[in-house]
């Protein structure tokens, strides 16, 4: 694959980072943007701008096609069954927020419990505290191995008949882990529990198949995905779309509004309230047809070398401490340097023009359950190659010089 | 082309004075319909015999000249006919709708053919093509005996 | 003012509709972009993307300062007084779902009512209506009288001591009527009750004074101020922002996260869960530029002379009805045309490259009182000029052509 | 310009040996500092007599080595002397991070000046301002009575 041609295509990688050319490590924070993402969303802005779905004239009608094509494309990506599984939010934490919330009210009561995992981001965690908060309910932390991973034992021997809904991360953003997805939720159909999968980390960097998959919900950043930012998408299915009750209200979800009452639309429309993200959806489009330009598969198997050179590379300079070792890693890898605080890492990083990430990764949890407050994060996009590896090689000597002598 | 494409002589006679815009004596199938967009409005009355044959069928609602006039060519070209017919001749409007194509459907006469064909120029106003078939679809839910209000954005 | 200068300065009306110049009367909607706010989103993602907030990395840096910087353009625009005051969230229907669902799970109880009038769009109904389930609250709708106006008696005699917030709009968006929101305020003050102003309508047209306002809260949509998709603003009050509980859960709006309990950050923070539109509201910022360079005070007196001239041009034809009278109109016209549907106006108005609205424009208890089903409206913008009007003018009239002979 | 602008001598040494790091004996006020974005936290600890004077103060705490330095750096210019002048000397510290300066306190030893003014280097790395100032507010928080726990997102 020829790398050097797909990073040309996003232009952040023409600027200088202090003086230096950007390499960018930073990707499961939010990917850069290829250029046709970018001229698509000028395109609109300067020839079919309109707002969609309410007006009968012909640019609303274009932006309205523009859009929903955006959310058949995204139907056919991830092979859905039907385009009423497709809900666009302004992110994945809105994804599940709106799942917490809707799926929550309706099914949650006092004393039920909630089965996450000691991986999970902050958007797995916090939207099921409210619903605890509220209904009394309970929250299980299945819990983390020393390879960084949650095998499907945690999970299973914390199934109870009051598990109301799962709700794990695809990929940990820290150990960079790849879920038992599929086990998962094979187990969980035995008991009829549905399972919500938090596909930030997942969507940029597998294949995502709903049908293979099984979950009910899987929550995608769009930004992460080479996409515009204010745009991510939860995949609900049908059964659950049908029964589950709007999360905001307003224009264009309604069915009919009286003064005592009011009917709501069916899913998707149920689900979007308002004025959408017209313009990032549509930019959405196109980062869908540049994975597919590249492939999936071939993305995967880029990553997966330069994975490997990685931690190969880091590995052998002892003050590194990689953070977890599990069988199957995504593009992620969190690491500290013996003596030396993850910012300060970061700070002289950037220095070389090294963008990677420091802190707990919203991840206070399992950073709390590995005894360290916060770490560094190096992750992966189609745009790197073994040279930033060399790169950051470099860096992480260049900070045992800045401390060590 | 002109907007008289879409707004031929004959939807304008449907859309000012459609037929049978009246809840029809002794119907005993209905459904109403609803494009919450638009805000169109339709409700189906039926008689349809044993045989599944339509003996009587009217129409009450509000919408556009496009969801009126296609209400009332509906009703009277349904009128008398057996709902197979019915869903065959619906079939052929939808494709009518879609592709811009012209209609000769064997079971119509040639009058009705034409009459149909007054709406053949939705075809190149997307945005009103759920105007056009709303009727429809919710004749055929009267006949199936559902229950639920037919909404366009299902 | 040279208004087809700023017209150049909107690079969709280079475009042709139906071979028609575009001439569009469908601000109230969303308005188009300027050029600057266009090419402020490329640059951002071509040169300084990175999410914000979170990483330490030059990139990072850059875009959290112009994120935040943009938060401050904003405080400035509207006169808060904090910053903690301005809280960007996905649209305006969103702003409103916040504080209905933040203020009324804390503040609204069994009994307690909600006033709104029969001016109010879905967004600013909607919410209180799930609010009203959830706690049996009740919602009470201040009458609209026949010029199209709610007056301040209307508001007056429906306030009790079980009143626990207000929430009217600036603009109506279909009669255009301006609100007497000082007076209402200064009504609802003397009994210490919040009141929240849909602002969708009145921030892209009126002078907006938090501190002249006075009100508690005040929802902005920015696609409406010629700014991008995927961004509105909520003003709360700091008193109210300090106290109310976050509203989405997720990165960012944390403070520390047991397994036990979690604890929020501050206002803004604590309602801006999850990656934020980060590229919509730095364009957001070139909007507030775009405004400023014209002068809001210029762009009120344009639109007023447009709006003089349009309601004389089109009060002419007898056909045509125009919906209320309200003593003080912002930019919008509503109206219908004897024996022609609005759906059938818009689309032979669109012939002629014409863009209008036509429906309910989100406000179906507004036409369910005014016994009509749906009408058409015509908005404006800073483009527009006398000779969009006449344009107007000839399509209604292309209209009666259409339908009568 | 190089990293080692910020990372003086000075400030890894503080860094890594931070001075007064404990819970000093017989404190009478503290209070907690928190920067929930990067997770730096100091828990700073004071002996404030009657007139105000700064008899013992120390800190515990986690994270980089500018806030590490900060607080330690901190703890050994402020022991000894009054909270006002403590307060006079904040007030400079954050104008060097501001504007980059130089610092010249009337009421510091040469010293303690070349100390304090090791941190300069964080005027270019704006991300890292709140890590030099947090113990520095958490210090004042605690004289002042604060219970709250002092947040730099604040
Ligand atoms: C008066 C009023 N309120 C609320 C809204 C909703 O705004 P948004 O769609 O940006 O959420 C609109 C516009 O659609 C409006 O005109
Ligand atoms: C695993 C995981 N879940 C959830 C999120 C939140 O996604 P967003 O910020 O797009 O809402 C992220 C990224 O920040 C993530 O990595």
């Amino acid at each position: 694959m020829d790398i050097e041609n797909i990073k040309s295509q996003f232009p952040i990688f023409k600027n200088k980072i202090n003086g230096k050319p950007l390499i960018y490590l930073d990707s499961a924070n939010s990917s850069q943007k290829p250029k046709n993402v970018i001229d698509r969303i000028t395109k609109f802005y300067s020839k079919e701008f309109s707002n969609i779905g309410r007006s009968v004239h012909s640019l609303a009608v274009t932006a309205t096609n523009r859009f929903e094509e955006t959310r058949d494309l995204v139907k056919k990506y991830i092979n859905a069954k039907f385009r009423e599984e497709v809900i666009f939010t302004k992110n994945a934490t809105e994804a599940i927020n709106l799942v917490a919330s809707s799926f929550g009210e309706k099914f949650i009561n006092k004393g039920d419990e909630i089965l996450i995992t000691e991986l999970e981001h902050h958007a797995n965690y916090v939207p099921w505290h409210f619903i605890r908060q509220k209904k009394g309910a309970i929250i299980k932390f299945a819990e983390c191995n020393e390879r960084g991973e949650v095998d499907i034992d945690a999970i299973k021997k914390l199934i109870t008949n009051k598990t109301k809904i799962i709700a794990i991360t695809h990929i940990s953003n820290v150990t960079g882990a790849i879920m038992p997805v599929k086990k998962i939720v094979d187990l969980a159909s035995e008991k009829e529990i549905p399972v919500l999968v938090d596909g930030c980390q997942g969507a940029p960097h597998l294949e995502i198949d709903m049908q293979k998959l099984g979950c009910d919900f899987y929550a995608i950043s769009c930004h992460k995905m080479y996409g515009p930012t204010g745009v991510g998408i939860l995949f609900a299915k049908k059964k659950w779309a049908d029964i589950l009750p709007p999360y905001q209200g307003g224009g264009g979800m309604i069915g009919e509004v009286k003064k005592n009452d009011i009917t709501f639309s069916d899913s998707p429309t149920k689900f979007e309230a308002g004025t959408l993200q017209t313009a990032e959806v549509v930019g959405f489009s196109e980062s869908l047809k540049f994975i597919e330009s590249i492939g999936i598969k071939n993305i995967i198997e880029h990553e997966k070398k330069i994975l490997e050179y990685a931690l190969e590379t880091i590995k052998k300079n002892n003050s590194v401490n990689v953070i977890g070792d599990p069988k199957k890693r995504g593009s992620i890898i969190s690491f500290t340097i013996k003596g030396i605080h993850p910012h300060d890492i970061a700070t002289i990083f950037d220095e070389d023009g090294l963008a990677i990430r420091a802190g707990h990764h919203c991840c206070q949890i399992l950073h709390e359950k590995m005894g360290i407050p916060a770490s560094a994060r190096a992750s992966l996009g189609i745009y790197n190659s073994k040279d930033d590896i060399d790169a950051l090689s470099s860096a992480i000597k260049k900070c045992n010089k800045v401390f060590n002598n | 082309m002109d907007i008289k494409e879409l707004y031929k002589e004959i939807v304008l006679d449907h859309g000012k004075n459609p037929r049978n815009k009246k809840k029809c004596k002794d119907f005993n199938q209905d459904a109403k319909g609803h494009n919450p967009l638009c805000g169109d409005k339709v409700h189906v009355f039926l008689k349809l015999n044993q045989d599944k044959k339509v003996e009587d069928i009217s129409f009450e609602g509000e919408g556009c000249a496009i969801s009126m006039a296609s209400a009332s060519i509906m009703t009277e070209t349904i009128k008398g006919r057996d709902f197979n017919v019915a869903k065959k001749i619906l079939e052929h409007f939808l494709h009518m709708l879609k592709e811009g194509s012209k209609l000769s459907i064997n079971s119509l006469s040639e009058e009705e053919n034409i009459r149909m064909m007054s709406l053949s120029g939705v075809k190149r106003f997307p945005m009103r093509v759920k105007c056009a078939t709303l009727a429809w679809h919710t004749f055929v839910h009267a006949a199936e005996g559902g229950n639920e209000t037919v909404n366009t954005e299902k």
